[in-house]
This record gives C-alpha cells, structure tokens and sequence, in this order.
C-alpha cells in the first residue's frame, strides 16, 4: 500500500472527536478541489504557513455580498483551488433544518462545489467552503431555485442570528427567531449589497444568558429582559431543595445583588434591587419564572479587537416593548445606520465611531435621552461639553 | 436568472411539529444526562433534544448521514447550535435511548450541555483563509481529543467556553470566551516596495495601524514601518497584500482566559492574556493542548460551584490564579495599548502569594 | 545670607513627651465622644488628642490664640492635621474637659472624628489664584456653618470627605473624595492676538489642551480655537495668559460623588460627576449648599453602617442613586474622554427605578 | 457709624463654622496688604470673578521654587497687593509643633507680610499668605534663622508629606514620619531648584487608610502594609460583641475577601485570602492587629486631572521592607526621576509618561520585574509586543 500523501493530517483522523479530516478525505474521493484543498493543507501542516492569497472581488450577479474570494499561492502544485471562494448562505433563522432542505444543499453543493461545507460559520452562514469562480454564479442559481439565499459579507449588514428561544426556551422574553427573520428580510438590500463604511452585525438572544454572545459579537445586540417581580413558586422551591440543590450556598449567596432570602422554607426576594441576572432562575426554571412585563435592552457597538480594540456593546435603550412588526426597533436601527453611515470612516465599526465622536453625540443623533443604565456609573474627569442652549448670552 | 434578496428559507417551515404547538409556551427543562435537554410545555408535552459534538467542517456526505439519522429517529427534523453542535429533536420519550445508541455507535459524542465543555467556537485557518497565524481545526481536534470526557460528562463548577481565532481578527469569540487560543505573529511584516505601489492603497494602509507604525512614503510610492511601534497585529496585510507577516518560526499561539458573555451573576467581560506564547506545533499542538488542559484541571479543583473561570480568578485573585497553574507573569500581560491604565492596579488590596 | 537647604524643622523636637515615650508603641485607640481621640500604648500611658475645626486661614494672631491655649492646656504641644484641623495633645485626662469647654467657649468645633464630616479640603479661589471658576473659603464657610452639626457628631453611616477645589487643576482632593465641589467654566477661552504673541509660548499653548482644541496659527504669531473641541478646562491660560477664561455669568459649580482614598473594604476610587452645574452664587452659595445638604441627607438615610458614599451608591446602582436624590440624568454625565467607553455599561444588569 | 464696605463677605463672618472673614479683618487691622486683600475679594465676590494676574518669577537666592509670584489686576484700587506673593513653608514633619516654634514664625510673619496664612496648604506646606516682592529675601533670611525653610514649588520635588503614623497611630506599619523626614532632606536640592518637567510629590502613609491620601495626590506614593497573620485577642473580641459591635453584619459579612468567621464567641481569618483591607482592624482595634512582618507597598504616578486625566497611584513593589537609612527607597526614587527626567516632556508628570510609553519599558528602565500586584487583571487585548531576545532569528 503506497504511503500516504498527508502523513501529518493522517494522525488528526484517530481520536475521539469527530476528524474533520474525515470529511475532508471522504470529499476528496469524489472532489478534485476537496483533494488538492487537503494537499495543499497537508503542506502548510509541514511549513506551518498559510497557502491563501488575499480574494480578488468576486460574486453573483445584483449582489455585492456572500462570497469571498480565495486564491492559493501554489497553483502549481494544487490547480484545482487555484481559485477556491467560499459562499456564505444565510441560515434558516436558529439554525432549524427538515432533512430534505438540507439534502437540495447538499446536492447543489455537490454539483457546483468542493463539498465541504462549515455547519456553520461563526457569524452563523452555511459555508460552502469553496468552488471555482465560474461556478458561483450556477451555484447561486440553483441554491435560489432550493429557496436560499446568501449571507452577507464585506461592508454590508452580515447575516443577523438568533438563540433558539420561543422554539425551546423557557425564558424568551422576546420572539428572538421572528425578530432575527423579520429583520433578515427588511434588510436584505442592505446585506447584498455592500454600502455601509464597513460590516454591521445583528444578534438576538431573548433573554440576559444571551446564547449567541450577542453583547460580544454584533454591532446591534438585542437582549431579552423582564420587569415586575420574579414569580416564585413555594412548593418547587422546596422540591429543588429536597432534590439535593444548596438553595443558601448555590443560589440565596450567589444572588450579585443579595437581594434574595431563604429560610429553609420560604423564599423570598426584594425585586427592586434584583438586577435581573437570571442566576436564580437558570438554577431553578420549575420554581422561579422572570416578571411578566416582557421587552428587550438594546446595545450597541460589540466588536473584535480590530482596529481600536475589543468592544462589548453599550446600552442604549434599557427596556423596549418588541411586537410585530417591531417597527421601533427597525426605525431606531434605521436612524443608527444612517447616522454611522454618514460620519463613519472607511473601517470604522460603529462602536468605534461612537468611542470618536462622543456618546453624547450620538444620542443627540439618532434622538434618545440619556439615562443612567447607559453607564457604569458617571464620568470622573472633569472635561465636561455644554451645549451652547445651556449657556447665558455671554457678557465678558 | 435567480431571484435575489429572498432571504433564507422560513424557518417556521423548518420546526418539529411539538415546537410548532407549544412556541414560546415552554416551562421550563432539565438536563436527565449530559447532551439531553428535556423541556417541558405548559400543555405539560415535552419535547427531548439530545446534542452531539461536531467538527462543525462537514462533508456533504456526513450532512447526507446526519439527515438519515434523523429521518430515522425525529422525523426528519434538526437543528445546529449557535456553538455548532448538532440537536435532534423528538417527541418520542422511547426512541431517545435508541437514537443516543445510535449516535455513540456512529462516533458521535453526546454531551455539550450543562456545567460541560461544549464545542470550541473556531474559525478557518490554514484551511481557507490568507492571514492565520496559525490553524483552526486542528488544534481543536487535538484538543477537543484530550478533554473530551468533559464534554460527556457535567462535572465542572460550570460551563467552560472554549474558543479559538487563527489571527488577531478573532473572528468568533475568543475575545469573551472563558479559555481562548489565539494564533499570533511577533515578528514585523516585511514590506515589499516593488509590489506595494500596484497593490496597496496607502493611506488605508497607513490608517490600518492601531499603533501608528506605519508612515506614507510618498514619493516611493511604498510606506515605512517604524519597527519598535509595530505589535504584529496582521491588519495592515489585511489591507495591504505587500505587507506579509506570517513567520512560522516566530508566529505561534496565545492563550487566554477569564472572558464571560451572559449577564449570569456577573457582567460580560473580555479575556485576558494567560500565555503570551506557545510554538505552532501541528499536528498536535502538545503544547497548546498541555496547557489548556492545566488551567481546566486547576479552575475544576479549585472554583466554587457555578463559578466561572472568570469569577473563579477575580475571587482568588490573579496573583493566585498565575502560582496555582504555575503560569509566570511577564511584562506582556502589563496592557500598554489605549486604556491600559484603567488595568493598573490602584489599590493595596492584594494576596500574598 | 541665609542658610540654605537647612530643611523644615525635624519633627522629634515637636513631639509631646508622652508620644516621644510612646512613638511606635501605641496599642489601640478609643473615641469617647466627637472631637476626642483616646490612645493607649503598651506601656499602658495614655494620649488625649481634641480636635478642632479650623479655616485654615488664619492670621498671626489667630494662631497665637491658639498657642495661647495649647501652653495654658497641652504644655505648648500641638498639630495639625491632615485635614487642617486642629489638634491638641495631652497627656493628663483630667485637663480634658476643661480644654474641650474653653474651645467651645471661644467658638471652636470640637469634632470631625469617626463616622462625621470633617474639614473640607479647599484651595485658593480669589483669596490668592489667577485661575478660579469660583472662591475656596467662601462656599466651604457657607456649607460648614449649614452642616457643622455632622462634624460635632459621629451619626453618619461612615466617615464623609468633603473637598472643593476653584478650577479643574483640582488642588487637593476633589477628584477623590465622597462629595466634591469644583469650580469649572462653561464657555471658551477668548484669544487676545494683540498680546498672545509677546506673552505665550505657542508650542507650549497648542500643547496644554487635552482636546487638541487649540491650533498654532504660525503666520500670526499667535493661536486660533476650534471652539467645539474646547471643553473650558482653563489650561491653555494658566500656559498663556492671553487666553482669558474667566465668565462670570456662566462659570460656577458642579458636584461630585462617590471617590474615595482608603482601601478599606473597596479600593480607592475618583469623584463621579452628580450635578453638572450649579450657579456662582456669592456669599452663601445656596444652591451648591442645598445640593451637598440633599446628597448628604439621602445618604444618611439609605446607606448601611460602615458604607462610604461611593460604596452605597454602588450597592444601591446609580439609576437609583439619581432617582433617590432627585438629580436629573443628563447627557454630560456620560463621559467622552479618552477612556469614556470603559464607563459605558456593557451588560443588562440594571434596575427598574 | 459709617456702612461697611464689604457687605457682601460681612454675610460670611457669623454662622457656627470659624470665619476666614474674620481672620481677615483682624489681620486687616494692623496690615494694610491684609485690608487691600480684603477688599479686592469683596470685588471677587461683588463681580463673581477673581483678580489676580500670572505670577512672574519671584523668588530668594540660590532657590527657583518656594515662591508664588501673585499681581493684582486691579493695583489702581489695591496697591499694597500690586504684588502679593505666597511663601510656601516647609512643615515639621507630620504637622507637629511646639508654640515657640508657630510663635517665631508669627513674628516673623508679622514683620515682612500680610499676617495671613494657611495652615497648611494642600500639599502640606505652611502657606504664608501674601507679601512684596522687596520683602521676600529678608523674610526667608528670618526664616531660615527660625529653623524654617522653603518648600517646593514649580517643577520640583514639592513638600513631601506623612500621615500621623507611629507617634500617635497603633496601625503604622512603617515610620512614615522618619521616612518622609529622610526624603524631605535627601532632596533638598531637588526641592528648591526646579529642574524637572514639572511637579514631582511624594507622600507617606504608614497603613493602607491611607490618611495622606497618597495614592490620589502624589506621584510617589508609599503606604504600609504588613503580611503574616492577623493577630487576633478572642477576649477582646468578645468585649466588643459585647459592648453592642454586631460583628457578623459589621465585620464579618463587610469583609471584602469573604475570608472571615465568627461564630459568636471565636473569630477565624483565612488569612491567605485576606487583602489587608483594613476594614475588621479599623473596627476592632483591640482586638486585631496587623500582622508581623512590617514593610510597604511603593505606588506612582498619582495626579488630578490636567492635563491627561487624573490618576491614582499604581502598584510597583507590592512590599518592601523600610528600615534607615531607607536606601533601597530612595535608589529606586532616584532611578525613576532619573528615567523621568530623561524622558518626560515638558509638563508631563510621571504617570503621564508611563501611560504615553507602556509601563514595560518604565519596568525595564527602573529594573523592576512584572509581578502580578501590578495589575487589576491582564490585558484584555492582543496588541502584545515582544523583545527582540524573545524572537527566533527569522528565516523568511
Ligand atoms: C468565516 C468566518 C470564520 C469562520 O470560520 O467561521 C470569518 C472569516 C473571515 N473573517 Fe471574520 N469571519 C467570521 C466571523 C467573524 C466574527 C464572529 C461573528 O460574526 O460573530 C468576528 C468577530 C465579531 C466582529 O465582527 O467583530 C469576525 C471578525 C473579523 C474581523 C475583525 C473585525 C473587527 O472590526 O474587529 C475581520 C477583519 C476584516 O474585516 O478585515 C474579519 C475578516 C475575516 C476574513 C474575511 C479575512 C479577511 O480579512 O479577508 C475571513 C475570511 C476567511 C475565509 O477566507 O473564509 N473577521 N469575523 C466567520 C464568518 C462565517 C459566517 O458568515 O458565518
Ligand atoms: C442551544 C443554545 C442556544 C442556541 O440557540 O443554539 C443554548 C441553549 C441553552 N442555554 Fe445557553 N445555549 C447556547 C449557547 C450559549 C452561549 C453562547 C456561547 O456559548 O457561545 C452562552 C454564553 C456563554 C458565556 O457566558 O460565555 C450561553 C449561556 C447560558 C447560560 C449562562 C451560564 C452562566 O452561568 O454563565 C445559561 C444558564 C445555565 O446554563 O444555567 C444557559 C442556558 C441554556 C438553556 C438551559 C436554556 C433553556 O432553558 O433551554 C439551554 C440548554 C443549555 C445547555 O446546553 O445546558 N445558557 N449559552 C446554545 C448551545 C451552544 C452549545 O452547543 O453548547
Ligand atoms: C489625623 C489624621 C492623620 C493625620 O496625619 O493628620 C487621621 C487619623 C486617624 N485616622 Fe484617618 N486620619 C486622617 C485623615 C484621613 C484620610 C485623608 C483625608 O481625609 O483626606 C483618610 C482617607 C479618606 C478617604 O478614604 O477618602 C483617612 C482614612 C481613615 C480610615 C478609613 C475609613 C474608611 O472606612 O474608609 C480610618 C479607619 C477608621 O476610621 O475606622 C482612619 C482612622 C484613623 C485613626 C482612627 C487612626 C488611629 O488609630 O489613630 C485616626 C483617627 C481617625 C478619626 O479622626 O476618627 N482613617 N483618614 C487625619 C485626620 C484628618 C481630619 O482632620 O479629619
Ligand atoms: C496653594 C495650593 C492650594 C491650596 O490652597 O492649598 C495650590 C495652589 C496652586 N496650584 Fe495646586 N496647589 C496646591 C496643592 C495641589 C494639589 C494637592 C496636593 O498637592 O496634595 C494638587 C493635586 C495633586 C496633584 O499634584 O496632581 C494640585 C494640583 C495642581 C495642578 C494640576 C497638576 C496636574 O498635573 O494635574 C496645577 C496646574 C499647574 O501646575 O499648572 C496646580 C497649580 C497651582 C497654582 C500654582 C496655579 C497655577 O497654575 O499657577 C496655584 C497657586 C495658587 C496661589 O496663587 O497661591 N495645582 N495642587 C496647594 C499647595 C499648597 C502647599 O504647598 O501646601
Ligand atoms: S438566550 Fe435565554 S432565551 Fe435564548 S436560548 Fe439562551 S437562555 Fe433561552
Ligand atoms: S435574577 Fe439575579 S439578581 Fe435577580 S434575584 Fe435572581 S440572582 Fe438575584
Ligand atoms: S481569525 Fe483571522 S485567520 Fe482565522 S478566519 Fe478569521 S480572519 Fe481568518
Ligand atoms: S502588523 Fe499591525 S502593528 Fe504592525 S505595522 Fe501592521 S498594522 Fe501596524
Ligand atoms: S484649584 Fe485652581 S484656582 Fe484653586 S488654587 Fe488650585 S489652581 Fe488655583
Ligand atoms: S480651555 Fe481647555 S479645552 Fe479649551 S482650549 Fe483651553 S486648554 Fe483646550
Ligand atoms: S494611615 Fe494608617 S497609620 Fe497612618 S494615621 Fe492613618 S490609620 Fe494610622
Ligand atoms: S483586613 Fe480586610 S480583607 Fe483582611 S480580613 Fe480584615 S476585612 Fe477581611
């Protein structure tokens, strides 16, 4: 038996977790790209380098979004990914599938692809991990014909994601997968076709857990939350503390508030001073239940590291009511995106143009009053703006 | 010619029948065994999802095999999580111990849910995209290998989040994640003046700077770089193809640890610097996996119960969190970019360790 | 000629003997009532300190009257404090009541120890700088006359740092204290080309704005504003006195919460911005005394034992703290400097109030 | 009898707090500095705005610092403060005196100035508040034959200053008024001839109360600390349970590290996990003491605002230990002015400048290792530089 060609790949194939090294070789047999993709990455194993040169722009006909453009550096060795672009395909909101929409991509992919896909990209696409530039545009046809779409990429709004809530969660404040899909489909001029100063992320999680790390990853976080008290019920209470759960030293000390009390038997809780952490209800869902006042905090400017650091996005409005057709929430992100598109650099997130030009701007802006959950707590320097309303005629 | 801008599939087409009937109408769950979810219905229905590990890179065919599993056992429908594990979703109470038999026959792992390890959030790498430092899927695999059982398993104080980025674009969430690996350069890119003026645009190559080290030069056409200003971030060679930094005898991995998203007990927060540096050692990365595994066993022996990595450290203390894992502090971890002395300690408070 | 660099006079000849005796050896110390300070050494020997409030102005003659008294009561021993009080030390318990009723009897406050407010920590105003928003002594006389009965007291939930300073250079410690008052202007600097040239240093002048307001206007010898980049710290005209600032009708006060120095409990911390402007109002200030007065009052009221201002608000969140106090929450209070977005909050932890 | 002609600062000389006022005109009385002073305020107070102009450069031979130049802007009506400069006064360390000693000073004072002062100034001094500029030479002179000196002023090391500490505290953990005292006079040179980028202060306390303020007001800030066991007398303890102390709401449950326990007659401290707060020592006095191993905590770079933002001192040795002649403090205070000196701008205090070029190179500079006490937490973002001795030769 001839040796084989990816010797160092071969020692990722054993172990107990799923190998995508596997998939790469069971794609392989029947994929020329697949093959010559897994060669060319057997040699970066061996020089610890890249292969990829930077994409050229390339796409589908009426977008400027959903693929990126992928050239080896070795062409010579590996021709079949000599042009090798990736297509990002907007998921069917919380990542839900019926087999058989699953099986039409999988065949398009095998008819114009490597078939190697990412189930799925961190922003939340189907890849389709890579084809050659003259299948792209086939490609998309066909995928529109199965009822899919691309995803967003380049300096567009990228492809907005949801946490699985109302589906399958006890603790949706918001319909987190309707407003995800009903923001999807009134922005998709927005998302195909590249205008903005540079990307723009939405995520949607229904409640503070927040389970697609939306205050970390998305320029827009919406954020699940309840007023009114949380509702308790006595008898599962004490079922959870009869189950073996430390009620006092898991939940009551926990609390960050230490607004709750457990005697051994009753609990109770000064909801005034409950900030809303979820920490006891994650720990108990059969006994305590949030307030019934439903609505979502809005933040904005979460981000990576690049340019001017890591953001976690800002509060900026703390409790809004979400009902279709969410029409406030979709004017407010209107008058954002307006507002960043006309003073942004080139590059610049949003959050980064606010970190520029001044929170206090930006609220004049797009028209919200300031109130203190915006902060951690007020300003310590004393280089204090006043508007020139606030100033007497001057009479030096 | 294709219709455009019609959004992806509705996913009200894509839910199980159970989830049709009772959306938005959960209780609340439990968690029977590592990687099943049971929740239940205020119509006191119940609907079983039971979650397996993935490489989250899938062949069309292991999607195919996917799909038979579930026409077999949840009539076809499925979902993937926001940290790309698969869940099946059945009605049946019965067909639940079948399916994870099934599973586990197949290589699947069954587990990602409660105080676990779930699926490490990684990016491309080596495998597709042009400015890693180092590669996605393989030191997940390598890794993911050595923890696994606690990904079966729901033994930790709480949920652990691991996530890796192949460059300093953290694409992904290594930037909040509880254990980060991170791929980076440390060593300046090499300006290449012959392509610079056909490839690059210079004052976006010149903008893209964080710490403005990188100076126009107008009359050749090419910029400079002003070398001991320059913390090889990569994103000049983002912007600019003339600009290649990637060195792979000086690029490597970080590590990272302490980062939060959900508002559980604490505010989100970002990482911080454990490791400096770890070689680029595929296939295996021993030593990235060495010390990812060091720092979960140290947290699992000493944080209280439901505390995170992150609250686990502000409790103890940073100064015992570096002699507890035997880590050295060095001056890399003393932050010099923008808000670096919001990070300085003004304080006495601390533990003698 | 004099001598020079003879340095102050060394302090062990000013000591009390009974402190000479006892330096280093205290054991411990009493507060048997407001003003009064009992310590006890090993030795078993005991120090009485009575502390007095003081103007910190004071003329020769004042101050001999105070000699008068510490040679009639303390042997001639006597100091002060750190807070510019005054304090008597004596070594025999029986002098103590006697001391205490000639201090009250000539109009001292005998007080500011423990959970009390003491001495407010001022600076020049137009007593003796060229820089002022508005006076030291006189809000501080007019604020100590309204609450002179938390300094003869020990009723507060923890000891109060009062501090006010004139302008933004902040001599002294407003930018740390539980409650602060500062002077700041709110319009422009008005440039004087006639004179900018023969009297300023125009690198120098461009350089002293933290905003990068100003900009040299090199033809002219002189400097031009970018006026909405100027936020009125003043310091380009202590750099360039042809850039007056000083307008009466809009500088005045602003008040500030929550700083502390101590590491007690919590680390130390700055001064947050509570009221963004209050009018100059000479001679008794009364809406800068009525808003310290609220602040002071509300606190009392919620705060728990042993809680500093800044750690109550923190307790209580400062949604509630505006609430509380009825101060209105106003775009100003948000900071835009250069570390502003590490004070934007980044969670949905908040209350309802 | 004739109307006064400061009726508005006449409002400020009743009222139960002592009136500057007052001292004012009594000191007016016999000076006439002292009445045109008076009067030039009543016009501050009657326009709302001072009337001082830039001080110019005045001072005494063979010093630059200890002088406030001060000139009325309105000498037509107040010529005996044309020129009215402060003397800023060393103090005797910790504020001590003995009345011959304030009593030569009064005479002094009386005999070349306005008989007006502060005492103390914010930075410690004794403010002798306003003369002329033909007095100020001879009064040094009287001064100096007094036993007094100048303190700093300008760009120079200003008056350094120590809390109470070990003559009348049981907490100081260092002498702080020996140390200061040392200081003050191992710098004299530095003190009276300004010749760095600007302001340089240093303040003692001997315990983390801190009560100098030294972490928020000077650029050098040393404050004791200890580490080794609290000690702690149970019966004590007891006494004040006793005595109406509720020590577990009081003490226990406000210890920030969590590490203590009482259980109603024993009190327990895990003291690996105490922080040396001070809180439960500043409470029980009697019956907890600090542990044995004495020494302090050296911080730097502490300001107010201008020109960069205010700043609190930051941690550089958690612990040293300070015994005379202090020479590894005052090495490593020469090693950092030294480092600032060279690399500061003009106007740029200390911890400006470590925040302009990182605090690394401040370490490597001053060789100092990087230790964890240093910092809050670790940086949070990845713009990580390395030294040339970390890097492989490269081989691209
Ligand atoms: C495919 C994907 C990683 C993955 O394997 O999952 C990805 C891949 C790339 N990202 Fe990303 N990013 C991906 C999610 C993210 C995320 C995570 C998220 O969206 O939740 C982030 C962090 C959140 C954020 O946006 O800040 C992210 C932050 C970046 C950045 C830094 C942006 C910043 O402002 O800090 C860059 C740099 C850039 O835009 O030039 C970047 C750039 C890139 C580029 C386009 C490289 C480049 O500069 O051209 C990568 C293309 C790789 C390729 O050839 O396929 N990617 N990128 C993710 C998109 C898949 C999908 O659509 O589902
Ligand atoms: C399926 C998923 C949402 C989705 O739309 O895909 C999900 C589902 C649930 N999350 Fe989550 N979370 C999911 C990602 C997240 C994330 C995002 C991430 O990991 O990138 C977070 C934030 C992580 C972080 O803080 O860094 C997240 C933070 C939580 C928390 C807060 C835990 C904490 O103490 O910080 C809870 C509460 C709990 O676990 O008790 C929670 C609880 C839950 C519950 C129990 C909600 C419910 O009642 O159904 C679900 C089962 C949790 C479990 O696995 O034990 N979920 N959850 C995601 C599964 C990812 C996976 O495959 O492992
Ligand atoms: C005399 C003085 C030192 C000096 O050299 O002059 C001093 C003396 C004492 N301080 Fe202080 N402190 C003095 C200024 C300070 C300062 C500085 C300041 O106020 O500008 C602080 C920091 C203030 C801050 O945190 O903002 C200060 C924070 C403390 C604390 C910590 C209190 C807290 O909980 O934060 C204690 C402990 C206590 O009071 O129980 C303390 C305790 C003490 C003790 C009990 C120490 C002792 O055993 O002798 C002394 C009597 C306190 C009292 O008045 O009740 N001292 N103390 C200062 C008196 C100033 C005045 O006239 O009021
Ligand atoms: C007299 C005094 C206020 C008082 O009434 O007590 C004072 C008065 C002045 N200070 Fe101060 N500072 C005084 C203590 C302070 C303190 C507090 C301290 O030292 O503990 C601070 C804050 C701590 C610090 O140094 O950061 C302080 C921070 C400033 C600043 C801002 C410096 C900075 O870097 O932020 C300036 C501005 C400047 O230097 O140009 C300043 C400047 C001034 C000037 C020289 C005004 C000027 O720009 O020329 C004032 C002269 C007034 C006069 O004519 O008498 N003064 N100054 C204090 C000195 C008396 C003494 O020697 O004992
Ligand atoms: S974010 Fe909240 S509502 Fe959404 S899945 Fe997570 S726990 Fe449920
Ligand atoms: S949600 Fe959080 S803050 Fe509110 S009661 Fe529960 S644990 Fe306490
Ligand atoms: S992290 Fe960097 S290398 Fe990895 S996919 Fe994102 S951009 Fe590419
Ligand atoms: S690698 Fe980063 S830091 Fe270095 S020059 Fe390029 S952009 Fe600047
Ligand atoms: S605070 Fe300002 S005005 Fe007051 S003394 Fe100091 S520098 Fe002068
Ligand atoms: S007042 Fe302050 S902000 Fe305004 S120009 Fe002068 S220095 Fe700049
Ligand atoms: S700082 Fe500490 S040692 Fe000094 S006086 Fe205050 S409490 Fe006593
Ligand atoms: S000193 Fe502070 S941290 Fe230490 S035991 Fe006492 S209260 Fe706790």
């Amino acid at each position: 038996m001839a040796e084989s060609k990816t010797p160092l790949l071969d020692q990722l194939e054993g172990g107990t977790w799923p190998s995508f090294v596997k998939d790469m070789k069971q794609a392989a047999e029947k994929s020329p790209m697949a093959e010559d993709l897994l060669n060319q990455l057997e040699l970066s194993y061996k020089e610890k380098i890249g292969h990829w040169k930077h994409g050229g722009i390339v796409g589908v006909k009426g977008y400027g979004a959903g693929v990126i453009g992928r050239y080896s550096d070795r062409p010579d060795l590996f021709p079949n990914v000599q042009a090798f672009h990736t297509m990002r395909v907007n998921h069917p909101t919380g990542w839900f599938y019926k087999t058989d929409k699953l099986r039409q991509l999988c065949d398009v992919w095998d008819k114009h692809g490597s078939r190697l896909t990412n189930m799925h990209g961190s922003t939340g696409d189907i890849i389709l991990l890579g084809t050659k530039t003259e299948n792209i545009q086939a490609c998309f046809d066909d995928l529109s014909e199965a009822g899919f779409d691309l995803g967003g990429s380049g300096s567009a709004l990228r492809t907005p994601s949801a946490c699985v809530g109302p589906a399958r969660c006890e603790w949706a404040c918001i319909d987190s997968l309707d407003v995800c899909y009903n923001i999807t489909m009134s922005f998709q001029d927005k998302m195909h076709r590249p205008m903005f100063p540079y990307k723009f992320k939405a995520k949607i999680s229904a409640c503070p857990n927040d389970c697609v790390a939306s205050i970390a990853r998305a320029d827009f976080s919406v954020i699940g939350t309840w007023k009114g008290d949380i509702r308790i019920d006595q008898t599962e209470v004490e079922a959870y503390g009869a189950s073996g759960l430390d009620i006092n030293k898991e939940v009551i000390n926990l609390c960050p508030t230490r607004c709750m009390e457990f005697d051994g038997k009753k609990m109770k809780i000064a909801n005034e001073d409950c900030n809303h952490c979820m920490h006891c209800i994650n720990l108990m869902p059969k006994a305590l239940r949030q307030g019934e006042e439903r609505g979502a905090t809005i933040l904005i400017g979460g981000k990576a590291p690049i340019l001017e650091g890591a953001l976690l996005s800002w509060v900026i409005v703390p409790f809004m009511k979400l009902e279709p057709p969410y029409d406030e929430l979709k004017d407010l992100l209107e008058r954002i995106l307006d507002w960043w598109d006309e003073h942004g650099k080139s590059r610049e997130r949003l959050g980064e143009l606010i970190k520029r030009v001044g929170m206090r701007v930006f609220l004049k802006a797009v028209g919200l009053p300031a109130v203190p959950q915006m902060v951690k707590h007020p300003r310590t320097n004393p280089y204090v703006f006043f508007w020139p309303e606030d100033i007497k005629k001057e009479v030096k | 010619m294709a219709k455009t801008d019609i959004g992806p599939p509705d996913y009200k087409e894509m839910l199980p029948p159970v989830i049709a009937r009772n959306y938005g109408k959960w209780r609340y769950h439990e968690i029977p065994r590592p990687g099943v979810l049971v929740h239940t219905s205020e119509s006191g229905e119940k609907l079983y999802s039971v979650r397996a590990g993935s490489a989250r890179l899938l062949s069309t065919d292991h999607i195919r095999e996917i799909c038979e599993l579930a026409e077999k056992f949840t009539k076809g429908y499925l979902r993937f999580t926001s940290r790309h594990n698969i869940e099946f979703l059945l009605e049946d109470e019965k067909v639940l111990p079948l399916l994870i038999e099934e599973l586990q026959k197949k290589g699947y792992p069954v587990g990602g849910t409660g105080r676990s390890i779930s699926n490490i959030i990684h990016t491309q790498g080596w495998i597709h995209c042009h400015t890693p430092a180092t590669d996605g899927s393989g030191p997940v695999k390598a890794l993911m290998d050595e923890i696994h059982e606690y990904f079966t398993s729901m033994t930790l104080p709480a949920h652990v989040r691991i996530a890796l980025a192949c460059c300093l674009n953290m694409c992904g969430a290594v930037h909040c994640s509880d254990i980060a690996i991170l791929g980076i350069h440390r060593t300046v890119p090499k300006v290449d003046s012959e392509r610079l003026p056909n490839v690059c645009e210079i004052p976006s190559t010149v903008a893209s700077c964080p710490t403005g080290a990188i100076r126009g030069d107008v009359a050749k056409k090419t910029v400079t770089l002003i070398e001991d200003k320059c913390m090889y971030c990569g994103n000049c060679y983002t912007i600019c193809p003339a600009m290649p930094i990637a060195d792979p005898e000086n690029d490597g991995i970080s590590i990272w640890v302490g980062g939060k998203v959900s508002n559980a007990r604490t505010a989100p927060s970002f990482s911080k610097l454990a490791i400096p540096y770890l070689p680029n050692n595929p296939p295996r990365w021993p030593e990235t996996v060495e010390a990812v595994k060091n720092i979960i066993e140290v947290y699992a022996k000493g944080a209280r119960k439901h505390e995170r990595v992150g609250e686990w450290i502000e409790r103890i203390g940073w100064e015992r969190f570096f002699s507890l894992t035997g880590i050295p502090f060095t001056d890399k971890h003393i932050d010099d970019f923008d808000l670096a002395t919001e990070t300085f300690r003004s304080s006495t408070l601390f533990k003698w360790s």
